[in-house]
């Protein structure tokens, strides 16, 4: 789960990391006790809203009042402004890139730092970017600290202060089960001290459970999405018009690429995954309507999975509700034959292969 | 030959009195595994399916021999079952449980290592090696003994690849589901190597999707160490960036881990690549 | 560094670990506040201060200035009782055994509980103790706390509080870099609730430096012993009459074990390390001195150490203050003849061998 | 042939621009041992007896090969040099450094398992394989070329016993300080399995004390699996109880670990035991 800039710092500030003067504000009245100049932020789960005109300075009260009407609302990528965060200007000095993310292929967590901060990191050159990899069955150590921080180019004191956020950073970053810190830019102020002027943190859905305190607040998903979720039912929206069902996420990606492959393209992405519960089926089916696709291509494999019980489920909701588009069906594995049966009675179109069944979506669907 | 799992794994199942624990020991006995143990917390002295059940591994272990686990506990129990398996001496392990945090995968994962056990998974579908073994939740049926190696990201999509191999007559000397996460046990580069090694394997199916660079990583290390034929699938040529495809590990992130770069890799590796998941037969019969 | 059974309880309230209602009594003032009956308890750095009448009950006042003045300044196996613990009673159910310690040979911390309670674990037979090894990799697992609460016969919601408490002293064990924490009994209270009547906790001296809140009280040192541990000597005072200073500890041990080949007893073990710094030997030789042997046996082996630094050292203190007890040495290795010279200048009796020279300390020692 | 220690490795010396550090470096060159580079963070690019310092271990390993790490920082530094040094490739250490908290020393044990690692110490001496190399603060003129291994939970006392076989004319394969301390990364055990291997040692000597049960394991692990004569010291026979006899390790605990015990033990295992330590070599001279 991505946090807003403005709970990723109320983490921050748990932890020790200094973070500007601030707060959510959702009127004029809320800029009472912030001192001029400040930032108006937009908070949006998506980065580059700088550029789209979501981060603004207010030097006084009119600044702040237009500018603050100006972005809250305002769309970003898609994303809707809802929340804005206001924060007293802090003087900059240097600014420094801090971030540790998840090393998939040494399956450790990796910490990397830059003294070249406040850009995009994937524009700051390799060689100037510092890695540490820290093995879970150590957690961080002082020598990880040392090998980045002596590589910033940092004063003493200032590495003093930058090893503790990085040891801080460690901290939560493990004890949130993160995917995901990232502090851009992490500033020396003028005066002396360290402070996090943005915040990234995303923290691993599996792990929720454990994190109560965190509220969750899905703002990636669409309405659809979000009713999917609830329901356990792995469930994406795209852009195309072909609704995907297929069971095992490899196989759904396979079918969204055969389709591509045709010229068609996907508008849903719809894993029944292991199941072959006809309740399940049947609520998948339910949310696939909803999303009004132009043609619904329904790919089974059966493994362990039997084909006659997804076809007995979708079979039920055809029969009692009935569906306005065209559903393809390819099946194949477990009862196949006995599948075919009940799909063709329920008046489905049945491809022969993945191939066949894929031009034959991709073409109704043109 | 086979590798990872033959003949000589005595299987513990943990979790075994549950739903899916009972279908499997079932399932996986008529397959011919030798399925020796179940354990569940306070369930010990039942049994399912002939297999007994113990309280916890160590006595699963001491009474049966078990030298190999299945973990089909939910996610949240998932850590503390495979470090009680390793601590009670389990060498090889098979977690098939999904949605598991991954900062405890990453912690199981390592300490495997130190343990000196191979661990497939997590969310994954185990494996199977055709007329031997099978480890895990794969559909028995689609197999056949052979000479061709599979290794694959993705459960459903296997069972499709290795279900057309098999329609083709062309036999499996072991399929490992590597899982969908994006930290995992064992990986493209350790099947390479087992299937480098195994004297029954004579070509390598790879299924991969998008999201993190095992592909890439994989496709370097056929270049420079693996001398059989290597046959590919990518899946996710059409995923968007920056969405989660099903698959915890399926995601786009910051540019990295589109398909186009692993079918890119492979390609410069001299990997043949399937447009479809079911072309992979016909490439390994032309070439294989 | 064994902390007394009050201190011991201070840190397992500090980890939510039940223990009864009590206070350190200085005075009969002490007594208000608590209800009777209560126990009396000696501190005392040692066990077996039950059968030596270091724990009394009191049911009342009368009883209470008693016992108190019975148990107050008694010495219990040479240690004097300054500081007595007055607990108030609880009603017992069940009394249980647990500890965590160090396993040296698998290097790992070890867990041990046991349904049999209260008395010595040593009389506790073996196949009725439960145990569970840590591995320092992963620390505590539900599984250990399973494995260990699953075997103790216990009802439900009394193993789930067992559970807690063992993960509780882990926390402490591993937090305070314990060599051990036992308690024994652990109760099973008649009104449920799960409680520790006493505390054994012995945290690691080397890690003394990150335990700063942990006031040191060194109880089980003599006066001479904690001298020397100020100035980094190991100096262990033992019963017989002959000082013996060596470098290296088993070096040292292995001269103690050869006097009493001949039947001499060792009065002091001073080993002086990998020192020939001569102050340093002056040091060693002052605290030698201050123990009053009847005969000082000094054996060297030089390898890094050079001999005649020491001599000088030893021939220093020698010439400055004068000796009143004969010193035997035994002089091998690095610069063996200049410094058998300078000993021998100073008056000091040389041995030919270990076994000569133990013999001649022997001797004199009778 | 030797164990653990030879002309293949390369040393790094963390702590090296200490006192200690600089009279060692020095001390193991004389000794012929192959010292590439010594780390000191913060003394990057200075040079000691020719050897070139590194801000950090993995510095130092990639820019020299070294693959054997000499570990002499403080105490309360100690874990975090090890942890670096088996991060950085490290596949030997030798821990000198005294007073390590034991509960540092059960991490990096286990970590340098899970490196694969030989790690040696903590609170030990070093290793020395005369003719070959040296790695620690033994005393280089005491050793000679030769066929008896040592292991030694004592400094001194293995520095007299090893003279005492020079002076016999009898020579050393390897001799290992063990260390002193409670925890320790090699044992009696993994130094009998090398020198039962090593073709170059014809007997075995080992020097134990008071403290813990390594000499009863050895003594087990003797009967069983060692076939070479062994002989043994066992320092600490009129230790009082409950007193730490100048070692960490060294001390008698609620009635385990006394002399008493180590004797009887090793001499039902058939090991000859020598009442003083200067007699070790009269009784290698007899029976080795």
């Amino acid at each position: 789960m991505k946090l807003f800039e403005y709970r990723g710092k109320e983490l921050f500030d748990k932890y020790g990391i200094s973070v500007p003067k601030g707060r959510l504000v959702k009127n004029e009245k809320d800029f009472s006790g912030l001192n001029f100049p400040f930032v108006l932020k937009a908070q949006v789960p998506i980065g580059g809203r700088g550029k789209a005109g979501g981060i603004k300075s207010a030097e006084n009260l009119k600044d702040a009042k237009e500018n603050f009407s100006q972005i809250m609302g305002m769309d970003i990528k898609g994303y809707k402004v809802r929340k804005v965060l206001a924060e007293e200007k802090v003087n900059i000095r240097k600014e420094l890139y801090l971030s540790i993310t998840l090393d998939r292929s040494k399956r450790m967590s990796l910490i990397m730092a830059s003294g070249e901060g406040g850009m995009d990191i994937e524009s700051v050159p390799d060689e100037k970017i510092f890695k540490e990899w820290v093995n879970p069955l150590i957690g961080i150590q002082s020598f990880h600290i040392r090998g980045i921080v002596s590589k910033l180019g940092l004063e003493k004191e200032e590495g003093k202060e930058v090893a503790k956020v990085i040891s801080k950073i460690y901290k939560l970053f493990r004890e949130y089960d993160c995917e995901l810190v990232e502090i851009n830019p992490l500033i020396i102020k003028k005066d002396g001290g360290v402070m996090a002027l943005d915040s990234k943190v995303n923290i691993n859905d599996d792990a929720m459970y454990r994190h109560t305190d965190i509220e969750p607040e899905v703002v990636e998903l669409t309405p659809l999405e979000k009713d999917a979720k609830e329901k356990g039912i792995a469930f994406i929206q795209l852009e195309g018009n072909i609704g995907v069902i297929a069971n095992g996420a490899g196989l759904t990606m396979a079918t969204l690429d055969a389709l591509t492959h045709y010229e068609g393209k996907g508008g849903v992405f719809l894993d029944l995954g292991g199941t072959d519960d006809p309740e399940k089926v049947k609520q998948a089916f339910e949310l696939m309507k909803k999303a009004k696709p132009k043609v619904i291509f329904l790919n089974l494999f059966g493994g362990i999975t039997r084909c006659d019980s997804v076809a007995k489920g979708v079979k039920a909701v055809i029969t009692k509700e009935g569906i306005d588009c065209p559903v393809i069906t390819r099946i194949k594995g477990c009862n196949e034959e006995q599948a075919k049966d009940i799909l063709k009675d329920a008046g489905l179109i049945t491809g022969t292969t993945l191939q066949d069944a894929a031009q034959k979506s991709s073409d109704l669907a043109r | 030959m086979a590798i990872f799992a033959d003949k000589s794994n005595k299987v513990l199942v943990q979790g075994a009195t549950g739903h899916q624990g009972i279908f499997h020991i079932g399932a996986m006995k008529e397959f011919g595994t030798n399925v020796v143990a179940g354990v569940t917390p306070g369930k010990g002295g039942q049994e399912i399916e002939g297999v007994p059940i113990f309280n916890n591994v160590f006595d699963g272990v001491s009474e049966t021999g078990a030298n190999t686990s299945l973990v089909l506990v939910p996610a949240r129990f998932a850590k503390d079952a495979v470090f009680e398996a390793l601590d009670a001496g389990i060498k090889t392990l098979v977690v098939i449980t999904e949605n598991i945090p991954f900062h405890d995968a990453m912690e199981f994962v390592h300490y495997s290592k130190y343990k000196g056990a191979v661990l497939i998974g997590p969310n994954c579908p185990g494996i199977a090696s055709p007329g031997k073994t099978k480890i895990g939740i794969l559909p028995g049926q689609i197999f056949k003994e052979g000479h061709v190696g599979v290794a694959s990201r993705s459960g459903t999509l296997t069972y499709e690849i290795v279900n057309s191999l098999t329609e083709k007559d062309i036999g499996q000397s072991t399929c490992v589901g590597l899982g969908g996460d994006p930290i995992i046990g064992t990986t493209f580069i350790d099947s390479l190597n087992a299937f480098e090694k195994d004297k029954d394997t004579k070509a390598v199916v790879l299924v991969g999707e998008i999201g993190g660079t095992a592909e890439e990583e994989a496709a370097e290390h056929i270049t420079k160490h693996i001398s059989k034929p290597v046959f590919a699938f990518v899946a996710g040529r059409t995923a968007p960036p920056g969405k989660r495809m099903g698959h915890a590990g399926a995601i786009i992130a910051r540019g990295k881990g589109t398909a186009a770069s692993k079918i890119k890799a492979f390609e410069k590796a001299g990997v043949k690549l399937a447009k479809f998941p079911t072309d992979i037969a016909d490439l390994v019969e032309k070439y294989g």
